[in-house]
Order: structure tokens, then C-alpha cells, then sequence
């Protein structure tokens, strides 16, 4: 098959469940998929160790910068592992707590390529792709950005 | 000239999106950069940051990339989606 | 959140979009969803490199030990990371070309944790749990048991 | 006694799922899997191959594990799920 790289770029929510049903429809060529989605967490881990309620996420993006960021990362991907098929959706703007923020899905006829590009994509995605998080926190008025972790940084390394 | 854009803790510092800089002079990113941190202390200040990523034409870039006439560079902290 | 974790060995389908949302139902601490989804490929490279048109999967397995075998592999798993809930279902019986064989799930509130314990399950169910497949090609009476690969045994090493 | 199971192509090859095996006299796995080997060539065959594995009541386990009365051993090729 054909490599088929999907990106999107949206505010709209997503449905995992379709997004496998997309990814397995006429490739049964493929026999692995491996998908990982992020979803905002209600809690967060504040720098001196105390738990904050986040009521919001407030995801900030670049426009057209995006778009091409996570197609680059979604075809070195391809390029190292034998993939059918690559799906990555990131959503913007307010996001409450449990919602989804992030898909990325991958077909394969070997299990583990399938894995090792799901892991790489979300790796390179959270070093490489321009979004940004700000949390407001139950009843606040003004959000606090999230700081990008050394260990994101870290985690390319690997590859 | 050059389309300037600033994202997340820089948009809001610098209290705008975007600015547009006449590219006459100007070489590399290094020395935008520079001019624009001359328009005062909160310029210096959120220019001046070490982590201060930045991306030309909607690619990360290093602050010694050329830059022409007509180019997108587009400054913004280190990146925290996924 | 207490680590749950759930093993079915079935003969019947499953959804894996309903699967997605069992593991995040109240699930709001874990941020981070991991899942591989294993299908029956229509085509089985053969060992002479050609390839046959495969129509009926048909698996076996170990009632009871299979169940212990995926339990204890979960557990392992989630004594290696810090994970919220595994869930793992592994079918028996005939399977049609495109079907769904096996579904790993994994919740962390770390992204990597939920990646890798996926791959890590992936990888020991592989090797450690007890089914086996005989491939029954278009037309054929007579199956054939696939052949364990020693990659799927090499894989246990980076662990 | 002893329940001894057999899967996939061994249990193909044995033409059976099951058999009883008196525990008098056989102290580990090995034991019992040359008592069996001797009942003739198929058995031998089937239970010669160096890539057997062998379960202990329902545990991968090792052809030196001690086996008791009452004890369920698994004989079967190389696992291929997933």
C-alpha cells in the first residue's frame, strides 16, 4: 500500500474510535496499529509539588507552521519504518479537562514499527511542533503557560 | 520587509501578534532580533531569553539563518503540545 | 488512581473505540492513552517469499493459562511504570481476514510510561502467552501453523 | 496422576488433547517426557523437538521442574499470538 500521511489542524474535538475505524478501512494489509492519544489531565503537577484543579487548557498554535511541522515529523517517520498509514490530529484553542488534545495512529505490517513511530511522532510532536499550553486553574482569571520539560528535550535523543 | 510573529508568553510580554520590520540592513535573524530588542526594556527582556526559539518561514530555524526581503520569521518559547 | 487491570481471552469480537473510552472513563488523572491493535493480514509473507491470499486465522489457545499468562505480563508491566489501567483482550477461535485479534490499552499520566508498557506487553504477550496460529489459505483444506520468528524472541532483550 | 495437555501442532501430530499419566516414579518434567517419547515414533518425534516449551500447572516452566500427583503439564511449540 501506499503511504497515506493525514494530517489536521483543528479546534473541533475528535473520536478516536472512527479515527481506528479510518486507519484499518481497506488495509487489512497492515495487521499492526498503534494509536496514542493525549487528553488534558485535571491535575497538574505544580513546580513545588502541590496538585492545581485545572478547569482549562488553553492551547495556542502557528497557523500553517503547524500543519507542515507534524506532516515533516509524520514523514521521517515513514522514512525510518515500513508504515501503511499515518493519522495525526492536534487540536487548539479552550479545552476542558478530559478532552482530547492529541491522536496520532499508525499502521503497519510489523507491530513493532508500528509502536516505535507512534512513540517517535509523539516525541518529535512535543519538541517540534508549534503549540503551547497555558493552564487555567479552577477559578483564576489568568492562566500560567506550561513549561516545556527538560526530559522532552531528553526523549529525541533515542531516535 | 519582514513579517515578524510573536507566540504564548512572547505575544502576550510584547503585547502584540505581529510586527512588520523593514529588512534593509538586515542579514541574519541575529541582527532582527537585535533591532527589535533596541525598542526598549521589555523587548530586551523577552528577545533576550536563552530559550527563545524561532522559526523562518514556518520552519525551526537558528538564529544565524539569512533572511531576505519578504520573509516570515516567527519567535516564540520553547513548544509544549502533545 | 489504584492500578486496574482487565483481561478478557473471548471468542467474540470487540471495539476498540469502546475500548478507548472504557480506559479513559474517570480516568481524568492519566493524560496519556497508549493502544495496539493487532489484525488479521490478508497476506502472510511465505517462506519461499511468496505470498498467499489468507482466508480463515484459525487460533488456539490455553484456557486458563492464557488468562494467568496476560494477567501476569499486565502486572509486570505496571510494576515497571507507573500505570492507571491495562487492558488487554486476546481472541480465539476463527478469525476472517481484517479482524481484530488482540487489543493492548495502557493509561499513564506519562506519556513514555503508557508508550512503552504497550510495546513492552506487546512484546512478552508475543513470546510468554499461549496461542498459536494456523493459517488457512483461500481454497485450502489443510492449514498451516505459522512459525514463531526469532525476532518476536530478540525483542524481549531491549527489556 | 498426572493431566498432560497438548496444543496446536503437537496435539495435531498426537491426534489428542489429553492424556493420564501415573505420577509413580517420575520426579521432573523430563521424566515424564521420556515415558512418553517411548510409547513410539510419533511421540518420540513430537516430544524430541528442542523448541518444545512446557507449561507447569498453567506456568512456563523449565524440563527440570520437580512434578507431583495431581500436577497439569502443557506440552506445545513455540507460542505465535498476538
Amino acid at each position: 500500500m501506499p503511504l497515506e500521511i493525514s494530517i489536521s489542524v483543528q479546534a473541533e474535538g475528535f473520536d478516536p474510535g472512527a479515527e481506528y475505524q479510518l486507519l484499518r478501512s481497506e488495509n487489512s494489509a497492515d495487521g499492526a496499529t498503534a494509536m496514542f492519544v493525549g487528553n488534558v489531565r485535571d491535575f497538574s503537577p505544580g513546580a513545588t509539588g502541590d496538585h492545581q484543579s485545572v478547569a482549562v487548557l488553553e492551547l495556542e498554535h502557528y497557523p500553517g507552521m503547524a500543519e507542515s511541522a507534524l506532516t515533516d515529523i509524520a514523514r521521517q517517520a515513514a522514512a525510518r519504518w515500513p508504515l501503511g498509514r499515518v493519522r495525526i490530529i492536534h487540536r487548539y484553542g479552550p479545552l476542558a479537562a478530559g478532552e482530547e488534545i492529541v491522536f496520532v495512529g499508525t499502521t503497519s505490517a510489523h507491530r513493532q514499527a508500528a509502536l516505535d513511530a507512534c512513540a517517535f511522532i509523539m516525541d518529535f510532536l512535543k519538541s517540534r511542533a508549534p503549540f503551547w499550553k497555558k493552564e487555567i486553574a479552577t477559578g483564576a482569571e489568568e492562566g500560567s503557560w506550561v513549561e516545556a520539560r527538560s526530559s522532552d528535550a531528553d526523549a529525541l535523543k533515542k531516535w | 520587509m519582514i513579517k515578524v510573529l510573536f507566540f504564548a508568553s512572547l505575544r502576550e510580554q510584547l503585547e502584540r501578534e505581529a510586527v512588520e520590520v523593514d529588512a534593509t540592513g538586515l542579514t541574519d535573524i541575529t541582527q532582527l532580533r537585535n533591532r527589535l530588542a533596541e525598542q526598549g526594556a521589555v523587548w530586551q527582556s523577552a528577545l533576550g531569553n536563552d530559550q527563545l526559539q524561532v522559526a523562518l518561514n514556518q520552519q525551526l530555524s537558528s538564529m544565524d539563518a539569512i533572511i531576505r526581503d519578504g520573509d516570515e520569521v516567527a519567535f516564540f518559547p520553547p513548544v509544549t503540545g502533545g
